[in-house]
């Protein structure tokens, strides 16, 4: 097959899987957005959500299921708000960090408590066999997955934009002291913030689940979502988006093109090479607001 | 032992006049004459799967103590740099023949060439970002350690050391390799206190409360930063060097791995950021609990009987406590188990004097 | 920070007296738990992973070796000694793995990790402490030379087995050594000991028989394969692809397969991808996947069979009756039989009680041939095991299965390595490997 | 203290400094005289500040030239000022809040002390002199502000008024020439601004310390300065000794404008 099928072949693979990080990253941006903390208990959430996802599908079947998942993960979310925020309000970014950690261990512990070790198959039914145009090959899975990321970051959007709370969250991740003083419920508004982020978690779950099965190393998906955050910008939604795209592309073309040369494995770095390289050129990322200083 | 701001305020018979030993220096004394008695009293045990790998560990946090502590600069890639002195030293000293103690200052030396170049972001970037290209560099160097081919084992990518024996001192015993370690950790731990509690560790800590009036105190951001991160570094490698050569004999990228990483930046939050004894309260803190929860899990098990619990949720229980713990002294004491040892310290001081 | 407080508090000790005592504790905790006697029974401490990413395959090979031990502890035990087994938990993490070795010092009769990774850091101290350290299909593939590694041992089909077995079968498939000539063989794999350990098998059948082959590394966990598969199939075009993954990146592939419109049967996991629980989260699409194994998955022996009734049915069993049959499962049998097999022949030879060195020549003295296979149940179901000072196992043939949805099936007969090649690679290896301790020992 | 060199140790000519198009100062001249106080006042956003932070190297100019002492200025990082002699305060607080009094005033002696990484670390012989000799420079200059008794207290512990104090401290630890204050008395009551500005006039007299100042209360700034310097919108619309200043009539404007 042509170079050029191939290589757009890699650019598609490659941007529906990064849409697929953006996901996750999404989580990740919700949290840093409200609270300017970095939580390292999204991977555990997904993980957490997609395992409750399979275990009640059984009973309840998939709408069900997921609807129930959201209960779960919103009395999940006022949990972390409760051992984590509250007591650490006003500590340091790295202790409320750590946090974060102990939480993700706790998440980890319970899910394996309550659904087991066992992998699961998590199949949405849509057909495996690809779409063909022509000798291009494009995955009908992968087209669903992006159209739900792409609904997601749509709704987020727009609740950023046009709800109180959008606006408060973004308010205090501005200015927590004087987003108070104008009476926004930082303990509220953070419970929502987790709550928000659980339901991305479920969506993310489900997406890879259906990709990858559920299974404990789902958590370890999350890392991926980290230079995604970067190139997009930390505290932009649309960003995410974007970057994540971008993060696909440069993994699989990378993988292509310059791993056959060093004898591949390419994919697995490619993400943080481009991050850094953002990191020394725009350190704000594609959208993210680039700090002034002041003396 | 250095003089100036002591960290956990150590000694200070000076203000209390007269020969009041301090809780601190009575305990210093202490811990340092049971370590070095450790080997006649304590069982291959606790030498091997406690002493030795805290001792390690809380050398690989003191060195990222330097840089995140008290430069106030996040790294995310001290397991790497342990990686890479592993490797180094394993190499030059299985390989190349270089004695052991040089062996160990190779690995070192060239993590902290490597700690610089991955500091260079620092100059421009700070907090999370900072935190991320550091993660970047852990997977990268990981990367890299896992492509080059390392080995002369040709399909294995493991490197055991060989005998371990400096000049005629053959360390065949676990109390030679623990005194090996105790002496290194112990060297460099002194260095790095005098270290911080110098010119260049004020330097650190003006950088990190406040970059600007720093530097109008004549303190160069690129030298001290770039400088924090090759101390970090460096003790980093030489801890990697201790692991190959005194508790895993062998050097392997998979216990290098991102979660180390996090458990290192995890010690000194737990054990107190800018505190020498906090690196190493941290390491006891981070690596004991859950071996100290498996065993309480193992007398429950061996207590209620292995058929009437399920293994499984016990093991799983552990994550859970372990969790809750780590949260309970976060919020009991947010500036770490150092504060903590410092409150009862001169509480009892008080009480004492 | 590193400074005095302008007064320091004096009250709110009760935190620092709960950090001392915790601190405390977890010093004192590790002697109180080593204190357990046992009189007239053989103490087996076993690591287990029970949680975490790998936990349910292990889950399952340890649970199966407990009932095992049950089965024979209802039987009067192994020569009149009941096994007493303690369970040390390492989440398939090294550090644990080596504390849990320490903790247990002193009455580890065979160490099995089923960890690869931790064989290589144990490597040292079971060859100083005399403990016979096994990883069933694992570990160093050159520790079959039992002279050179005195207490290592793969027990059965070593990795450079495995490899050069794959490719017979592959031959097979094409009918014929002959057939392989010009075809292209993609090798996807972790990039550790594991996954490395086949290179040198490749390269030597590579130019014995003219096919060419290429490696696909991955980092673990290796979640995301979708560019490497699009660069296989679509590119390099491989006729086929041998995959050599673990744990949940087992699944992976069958997501990407049909994306890149890759044959299933065209692709062949190792016998690490071989358990129900390695495929079943890839759901209906791994329907006709194919996997190498070292045993015969399912219940009908007599040794499953007993299992099932003496211990299962009289709710003795150590997990869900339902796994019983299944591969994990079985391959936790094989491991106790060589076990207890050891155990019995130390005992005979030297009497109770067991220590490490008496295992290991017990190991040695293994002779589990067809006669002894019937005897115990499992004709069939493994291999013939004979060991000896020399020889500690892994020159061993694979069956390859095929998932049909809900269960493995056998779809060939035992299929040899190319023994020559392993031999040769063994010997080779076994040599720098000396070559390199003994150069440095004299330095 | 430091030999006095007769006519300005300070010159600066044509300064231009913008962000991004915005005009923070355009063409500001001035020049201070060796020991002599000299403060600039202005309205808010004259941009005060902002020429103290180009002095001090914060800002990098435009364009224009400034010399202290004949030296370049202008184009020097601000890593260098300590070593030229030149120490500066902050507007708003800029201590290291998470040191002692006494390490906040010891991080002034750094340019002055040498002992590198290995001789820090292993604490011989000079490292350990150095530190000593300074440290015993940093007592006189803490008992001198009367902070002796906090100086084991973390900075961000102590009343705002001992803060800025502090900084003072800090900046003498530098041993400069040339001190640049930045609204030292900002938000001070009446007493600890008196009190604080016979600090800054004690080391103006006896220590011969050349010092520029900017203030916004007219009674401190009438009362201190040998020279004002007015500036508005970054423009130089006067200078001179205080009593010309308060007959002038730009000045004059410039203030009533403002309210």
């Amino acid at each position: 097959m042509g170079d050029l099928i191939y290589a757009i072949e890699l650019l598609t693979t490659g941007v529906f899987t990064g849409l697929m990080y953006s996901m996750v990253a999404l989580g990740f941006v919700l949290i840093f957005k409200a609270s300017s903390v970095f939580n390292y208990a999204q991977g555990a959430m997904t993980l957490f959500a997609a395992l409750t996802v399979v275990g009640l599908m059984p009973h309840l079947g998939l709408a069900g299921s997921l609807l129930a998942t959201v209960a779960v993960m919103c009395v999940m979310a006022v949990v972390a708000e409760r051992i984590v925020f509250r007591p650490l309000m006003g500590a340091s970014q790295l202790t409320i960090f750590m946090g974060t950690v102990g939480f993700a261990s706790i998440l980890e512990g319970a899910a394996q408590i309550v659904w087991g070790t066992k992998p699961q198959g998590l199949k949405l039914d849509i057909p495996v066999e690809p779409l063909k145009f022509g000798e291009l090959l494009v995955s009908r899975q992968d087209l669903f997955a992006a159209a739900v990321a792409g609904v997601f970051v749509g709704a987020l959007v727009w609740f950023f934009r046009n709800t109180r709370t959008g606006l408060a969250l973004r308010a205090i991740a501005d200015d927590p002291a004087a987003a108070q003083v104008v009476g926004i419920k930082l303990r509220r508004v953070w419970a929502i913030a987790w709550a928000l982020a659980g339901a991305i978690a479920i969506a993310a779950g489900v997406l890879w689940g259906n990709r990858i099965g559920v299974h404990f190393a789902m958590s370890l998906i999350a890392l991926k979502a980290l230079p995604v955050l970067i190139i997009g910008g930390i505290d932009s939604v649309a960003g995410v988006i974007v970057a994540g795209m971008i993060v696909g592309a440069a993994e699989a073309l990378g993988e292509g093109f310059i791993g056959t040369y060093i004898g591949g494995g390419v994919q697995d770095v490619m993400a943080y090479i481009v991050a850094l390289l953002f990191l020394m050129f725009r350190p704000s990322g594609l959208f993210g607001q680039s700090t002034i200083l002041r003396v | 032992m250095a003089s100036g701001s002591a960290p956990e305020s150590l000694a200070q018979p000076a203000q209390r006049g007269g020969v009041f030993l301090s809780t601190n220096v009575i305990a210093l004394g202490a811990i340092l004459i049971l370590a070095a008695v450790a080997p006649a009293v304590l069982s291959e045990y606790w030498l091997k799967a406690i002493l030795i790998p805290t001792l390690i560990f809380g050398l690989a946090a003191f060195g990222l103590n330097m840089v995140t502590g008290y430069a106030g600069l996040i790294s995310m890639g001290q397991a790497a740099f342990m990686a890479v002195g592993a490797f180094a030293a394993v190499i030059a000293y299985g390989r190349f023949g270089v004695p052991i103690p040089l062996a160990l200052l190779c690995g070192g030396a060239l993590s902290a060439l490597i700690g610089v170049i991955v500091g260079t972001p620092s100059l421009r970037i700070k907090g999370l970002y900072l935190m991320v290209a550091t993660l970047a560099a852990q997977f990268i160097i990981i990367w890299i350690l896992q492509r080059v081919p390392w080995t002369g084992t040709g399909s294995f990518a493991t490197l055991n050391t060989p005998p371990v024996r400096i000049a005629s001192w053959n360390l065949d015993t676990t109390a030679d390799r623990y005194y090996l370690v105790f002496s290194v950790v112990l060297l460099l731990t002194l260095f790095g206190y005098n270290l911080v509690t110098s010119r260049i560790g004020r330097a650190w800590m003006a950088l990190r409360d406040h970059d600007i009036a720093a530097s109008v105190m004549g303190i160069s951001m690129l030298r001290y930063k770039l400088l924090a991160f090759l101390m970090a570094a460096f003790y980093a490698g030489v801890a990697g060097g201790l692991v190959v050569f005194c508790w895993t004999g062998a050097a392997s990228v998979q216990e290098y791995e991102l979660e180390i990483s996090i458990e290192i930046l995890g010690m000194i939050i737990i054990g107190g950021l800018g505190s020498v004894l906090g690196s190493y309260l941290g390491a006891v803190f981070i690596l004991l609990l859950p071996i100290l929860i498996s065993f309480a899990m193992q007398q429950l098990t061996t207590l209620i009987g292995h058929s009437n619990v399920s293994a499984a949720v016990l093991a799983n229980a552990e994550h859970i406590v372990f969790g809750v713990l780590v949260l309970y002294f976060l919020v009991k004491e947010p500036h770490g188990l150092a504060r903590l040892w410092k409150r009862f310290a001169s509480w009892l001081d008080a009480k004492r004097g | 920070m590193n400074q005095l407080e302008p007064r320091l508090e004096a009250v709110g000790p009760s935190r620092a007296w709960l950090a001392a005592a915790l601190l405390a504790v977890s010093a004192a905790a590790p002697l109180a738990a080593i204190a357990q006697q046992y009189k007239g029974e053989i103490v087996f401490p076993m690591m287990v992973t029970r949680t975490g990413p790998f936990a349910t395959a292990a889950t399952g090979v340890s649970s199966a070796q407990q009932d095992y031990f049950t089965l024979l502890n209802m039987k009067g035990g192994v020569e009149g000694f009941k096994i007493v087994w303690e369970e040390c938990e390492f989440e398939y993490k090294v550090p644990r793995a080596l504390e849990c070795y320490e903790r247990h010092r002193g009455k580890w009769k065979i160490v099995y990790p089923n960890s690869t990774p931790v064989i290589f850091a144990l490597a040292d101290r079971v060859t100083k402490d005399e403990v016979l350290a096994i990883n069933l299909a694992g570990g160093r593939a050159d520790s079959t030379d039992g002279q050179t590694f005195p207490y290592l041992a793969p027990v059965v089909a070593n990795f450079w087995a495995q490899a050069t077995s794959t490719i017979r079968y592959i031959a097979q498939l094409e009918g014929g050594e002959g057939k392989l000539k010009g075809k292209k063989i993609a090798y996807i794999h972790l990039d550790n000991d594991y996954g490395r350990q086949p290179f040198p098998m490749f390269d030597q059948l590579a130019k014995q028989y003219g096919f060419e082959w290429k490696s696909w590394p991955l980092s673990w966990p290796a979640l995301e394969q979708s560019a490497a598969w699009v660069e296989m199939a679509r590119r390099y075009r491989a006729d086929y692809v041998i995959g050599w993954l673990y744990g949940q990146s087992c699944a992976v592939p069958f997501t990407e397969i049909p994306k890149v419109g890759f044959p299933v049967e065209k692709y062949i996991g190792s016998l690490w991808c071989g358990t129900e629980d390695d495929v079943v989260a890839a759901g209906t699409r791994a329907n006709g996947a194919i996997t190498a194994n070292y045993h015969s998955v399912g219940r009908n022996y007599p040794v499953i069979q007993e299992l099932l009734e003496k211990v299962h049915k009289t709710g003795k069993g150590n997990l869900e009756t339902e796994r019983v049959g299944s591969s994990s499962y079985n391959r936790g049998i094989i491991t106790a039989i060589v076990i207890t097999e050891a155990m019995r022949n130390a005992i005979k030879t030297y009497g109770a009680p067991l220590d490490g060195k008496k295992m290991r020549d017990g190991y040695r003295m293994i002779k589990l041939d067809a006669a002894r296979l019937k005897e115990l149940g499992a004709t069939g179901m493994m291999p013939e095991l004979v060991f000896s000072e020399k020889y500690h196992g892994g020159m061993d043939a694979q069956v390859f299965q095929k998932w049909d949805g809900k269960q493995w099936t056998k779809i060939s007969d035992w299929v040899r390595p190319y023994d020559d090649v392993v031999q040769a690679q063994i010997a080779e290896s076994a040599r720098t490997f000396r070559e390199q301790t003994k150069a440095a020992a004299t330095k | 203290m430091t030999p006095q060199v007769a006519g300005p140790v300070l010159r600066a000519t044509g300064i231009h400094l913008s962000f991004g198009g915005v005009a923070a100062l355009s063409g500001v001249d001035f020049f201070v005289n060796s020991g002599e106080i000299l403060s600039i006042i202005g309205p808010n956003g004259a941009g005060k500040t902002s020429l103290l932070n180009v002095i001090s190297g914060v800002f990098r100019v435009s364009h224009g030239e400034i010399s202290f002492e004949g030296r370049d200025l202008a184009r020097s990082p601000a890593e260098d000022l300590a070593r030229m002699g030149i120490a500066r305060t902050f507007q708003n607080l800029a201590l290291f809040k998470g040191m002692t009094v006494e390490e906040n005033v010891l991080v002034g002696r750094h340019a002055l002390m040498s002992s590198g990484v290995l001789a820090c670390g292993a604490w011989w012989g000079k490292a350990s002199g150095e530190e000593a000799t300074h440290r015993a420079r940093v007592a006189e200059i803490l008992k001198f502000l009367g902070l002796w008794e906090l100086r084991h207290a973390r900075a961000d512990t102590l009343a705002y008024g001992l803060q800025k104090r502090v900084e003072l401290g800090r900046a003498m630890a530098v041993e400069p020439r040339l001190l640049l204050l930045d609204e030292p008395t900002a938000g001070m009551s009446h007493a600890e601004k008196s009190e604080f500005m016979s600090y800054v006039l004690d080391l103006n007299r006896t220590r011969r310390i050349t010092i520029i100042l900017i203030e916004h209360d007219m009674g401190v700034v009438m009362k201190m300065s040998d020279r004002i310097v007015v500036l508005d919108h970054g423009v130089k619309i006067a200078e001179g000794v205080p009593d010309e200043i308060v007959e002038n009539r730009d000045v004059i404007h410039a203030y009533l404008g403002e309210q």
